[in-house]
């Protein structure tokens, strides 16, 4: 369960910093569509966060808030593209494409996990993920072929997230631990391409030729931005320790 | 003249008004002025508490925080779209609130410094909404009574959750009782003054009331309100800051002391704690949105022109 | 000395909270003399911050360290100005311009404390912000009369910071208590007006009619940013209470 | 031909070159790549440092800092105008910068995390620069060795600064020492790599040895770099993360391991961890602030033009 629990976390932090970066946008969206919709993807992966954190603690003893709120960062397994800031809505857009397309992909291939649990929770997610995808495409293609200047940030936007592209597909020890359970991330590079470039050719964007990152977010490496995340994320729960909300 | 008495007389027979229908233009300019009012108290309402969801102390309560404001976004949609059926566009609407035009509750001009004012705003200032609103599901108008009908459900569920703040506070370390009852003494006396000025101070009053856009005197709302929640106070254990505030037996209602309507006055001219703030964060997330919409309309535009084209 | 005390306190406070905010400049001014200046004013702004914190730490026999990190929001005496996020070079500058006359005045009618220490804080000090309130007058100036989007800016930060203004000069009861040794806020209003006013006169730019906020910083009433900036400010030092850095 | 005759006679003498002296091309090339490299890396190798300001951990470790990020944008100025003195502008430097044209010290594309890496920057990566610059003191081409002169001085102030902050670190408690050792870990090999590829794979150094742009092989002071900060190591009582360091009798110099040149050439190539964040956030600090710089000229233009016509 040990092992397992591992995987989950990844895939759990995941989730959960991502949530936490699409809920800063909540009442800041361009209008009030955006409001509803990055809310309601905001929300379906704050609720993939607590299915998997808590199937993971349960393997220790602990509870998602545990796991949420007092773990350090250096103990975060999160790849590093879910922290990466909003910067404007052309580059959450952009990373809401590569997001949302892996997970499809990842969730779709974990619907087969042995380990039933993990199945059910991906069950669940493939559905929601799938509209976050529609939403996500709707953008990339409406902002790149929109204005000059819409244009110019999807451009900007997408070459500012792709450097974090490869980490997604990179080996991950706690995948590689339980291979009947997990899905191997190298395997999901095909399935997302498919997704991924096809939309880009509609919305005539170029594959970006930035290099990619080191990456290491499996392992606990993370860009500086996961610090200042983490220190408004667990703030109050921390001025609190023990305390019941 | 028989226009106006068709109006009259479906007032009378407490029908609804569509939008097809004739109406006096006072009618329609009181209800644009309620309606888009009450749009924009949603929209603004969403920052108090979306200031706190990067920082809601457990994940479920984040969880809830982040679906109540996105409840509180929809809210907002149904109302403009209500208001469009009146005539005027949703951009009209906003431009008043970004100019100052237009005004939103004026409880959104108090801060919510602390974690424990989810709880309070929950549970006075959406359960004065609430109070507000009921009556409004039978507003004379039909949008706006139907439009209501789906959000009183939903406010009631946010003030439920609101309580629940509130009540894990109370039930917590003394810390957090301390968080809860600090809140509380803030948003009690502006959660009364929601209800409006006394009667007697309240000009329009008369007339909403006659055109069945209201249904109760700000005195009675409040006095409703009043009676309802304190109740709930001692069963949540924390203290409502009025000294004055007792059971009449006589009156069959809770006695409570007077409110300072004047600091109620200088908010609303715009010297509460947050009104500069709030108009600021509004006008900042529509500009920097600007460039958005232009793309999509421009997108549409061309989606539209490209299919006329192939037909 | 615990009523001089908390008078120093409030001062220091005020400080330390536009230290911080300075601080997030660095590294991301318009270009490399900013990063200078502003880095230059934000070190002698967190001197002074340290010096009136040491003092009134002295009166119970707490650090600056103490004061700093380890108080809760709503123990903060900040006045709200003080704690307003940057905005864009031009709502910063509008803060400075406000703020640097403040301190000015202040500064150089603390001189005359009957409290020889912070009669001497304030002498140094006073030379400082003199530097101070010459880099935001030829930058106010500058950027009123540059372009039409730096004059446009200029405008909307002048406006989003003058409704703090009126807080700066409101009744502070830890002034009150202790007459002999403050400045009274009340007093500086007219000196702050007399370098001010002239320098939108030559900016070209209307005094702002936006109304004051009710304020209350003094009492510990703060504006919703302050705890996201103490979140970030005190995240390090709560992790490792008792430590020594 | 006389012309380098005088060129090469004034470096023969140790003499220096001065921007009014006559200079082979490739020389002026050379420098102006070394040097703006070098005002490249001040600028940043502020941002790792820059990214901590806000949460440093008590007050004077923050003006300490503040200080130090301070200077590094004043070693960025001087850097800069030195360079003009060769025929470039700032503004050409920076765009090459941003376009990914000009390099910058690698190390700079290493996370700095945790705040033991201030400690770590400060005394190996700082540590590692003036071991580098010294000897630039003495660097053929006068600007540049004046500048050196006087950000050698600021930089081992730095240094020791850094070396304070983790003797603190490993004087603290036992979560501060393994945050010290985790973050010496990761800098160790990074800063032993801020010498460059080994002599027998760096072709440009004969060149710039017998200019006098450069004064000591990079094996060399890599080597008098490990031979200064092992005893360091010691007396803070960090290990270096290299079980082939040791003392060398017979050399009378520390032996250590093989370094990974493989990963200091995936990294300079771009796929560092921060290559790619480094940059985003210079060319943001830059366009987010070219509104500030042209209303600044066009303010000097006007006030230019309007002093000529009062003349």
């Amino acid at each position: 369960p040990d092992a397992v629990a591992r995987y989950a976390l990844g895939l759990g932090d995941d989730a959960l910093i991502l949530a936490q970066r699409l809920g800063e946008w909540i009442a800041n969206a361009p209008e009030l569509e955006e409001d509803v919709a990055l809310g309601n993807i905001g929300l379906d992966t704050l609720g993939h966060a607590r299915s998997l954190l808590t199937y993971a603690g349960s393997a220790w003893g602990k509870t998602e808030d545990d796991l949420a709120y007092f773990r350090d960062e250096a103990d975060f397994r999160c790849r590093q593209i879910f922290e990466q800031p909003n910067g404007d809505f052309a580059q959450t857009i952009a990373r809401q494409l590569i997001v949302s397309a892996y997970f499809t992909v990842l969730y779709r291939g974990l619907v087969d996990s042995a380990d039933g649990t993990l199945a059910a929770i991906a069950a669940k997610a493939a559905k929601e993920v799938d509209y976050h995808l529609d939403h996500s495409e709707i953008w990339s293609v409406r902002l790149a072929l929109g204005t000059e200047e819409s244009r110019r940030r999807t451009v900007a936007g997408l070459e500012a997230i792709w450097p974090f592209v490869d980490e997604l597909f990179a080996d991950d020890p706690a995948a590689d631990a339980v291979p009947a359970v997990a899905v191997r991330p190298g395997t999901l590079r095909e399935p997302f391409d498919a997704i991924v470039l096809p939309v880009l050719a509609r919305a005539e964007l170029a594959v970006p030729t930035t290099p990619a990152v080191a990456g290491g977010g499996r392992l606990g490496v993370h860009s500086e931005a996961l610090g200042h995340l983490l220190a408004e994320m667990q703030v109050l729960a921390r001025q609190h320790p023990g305390a019941v909300w | 003249a028989s226009k106006l008495a068709a109006f009259d007389a479906l007032i009378a027979e407490n029908q609804r008004i569509e939008p097809s229908d004739w109406m006096p233009e006072a009618y329609r300019k009181t209800l644009v002025r309620q309606m888009s009012q009450h749009a924009h108290s949603e929209i603004i309402g969403m920052q108090p508490e979306g200031n706190w969801i990067t920082r809601a102390p457990s994940l479920k309560r984040k969880a809830i925080l982040m679906a109540k404001v996105q409840d509180e976004a929809g809210h907002g949609l149904y109302l403009y779209s209500a208001t469009e059926t009146l005539g005027i566009t949703r951009d009209e609407m906003l431009d008043q609130l970004h100019t100052g035009k237009a005004k939103y509750s004026s409880i959104f001009n108090y801060l919510a410094p602390s974690w424990a004012d989810m709880g309070s705003i929950g549970w006075l200032v959406d359960g004065a909404a609430i109070a507000n609103q009921v009556p409004l599901c039978r507003a004379s108008y039909g949008p706006y009574g139907r439009a209501m009908v789906r959000i009183c459900k939903e406010e009631s569920f946010h003030q439920r959750q609101g309580f629940e703040i509130l009540l894990a506070l109370m039930n917590g370390t003394e810390a957090q009782q301390r968080m809860a009852q600090e809140s509380v003494d803030r948003w009690y006396a502006p959660a009364l003054m929601m209800f409006g000025p006394p009667d007697a101070e309240s000009p329009n009053s008369q007339q909403s009331m006659a055109w069945k856009i209201k249904r109760f005197s700000n005195d009675d709302l409040r006095q409703r309100f009043v009676d309802m929640i304190v109740p709930q106070a001692e069963f949540l254990g924390v203290t409502l800051p009025d000294p004055d505030l007792r059971w009449n037996e006589d009156r069959g209602h809770y006695d409570f002391g007077e409110l300072d309507w004047d600091e109620f006055y200088a908010v609303l001219r715009g010297s509460g704690q947050a009104n500069a703030l709030r108009l600021a964060k509004r006008r900042a997330a529509h500009d920097e949105g600007a460039w958005v919409r232009e793309a999509a309309r421009a997108y549409a535009e061309r989606a539209a022109s490209s299919e006329r084209l192939a037909s």
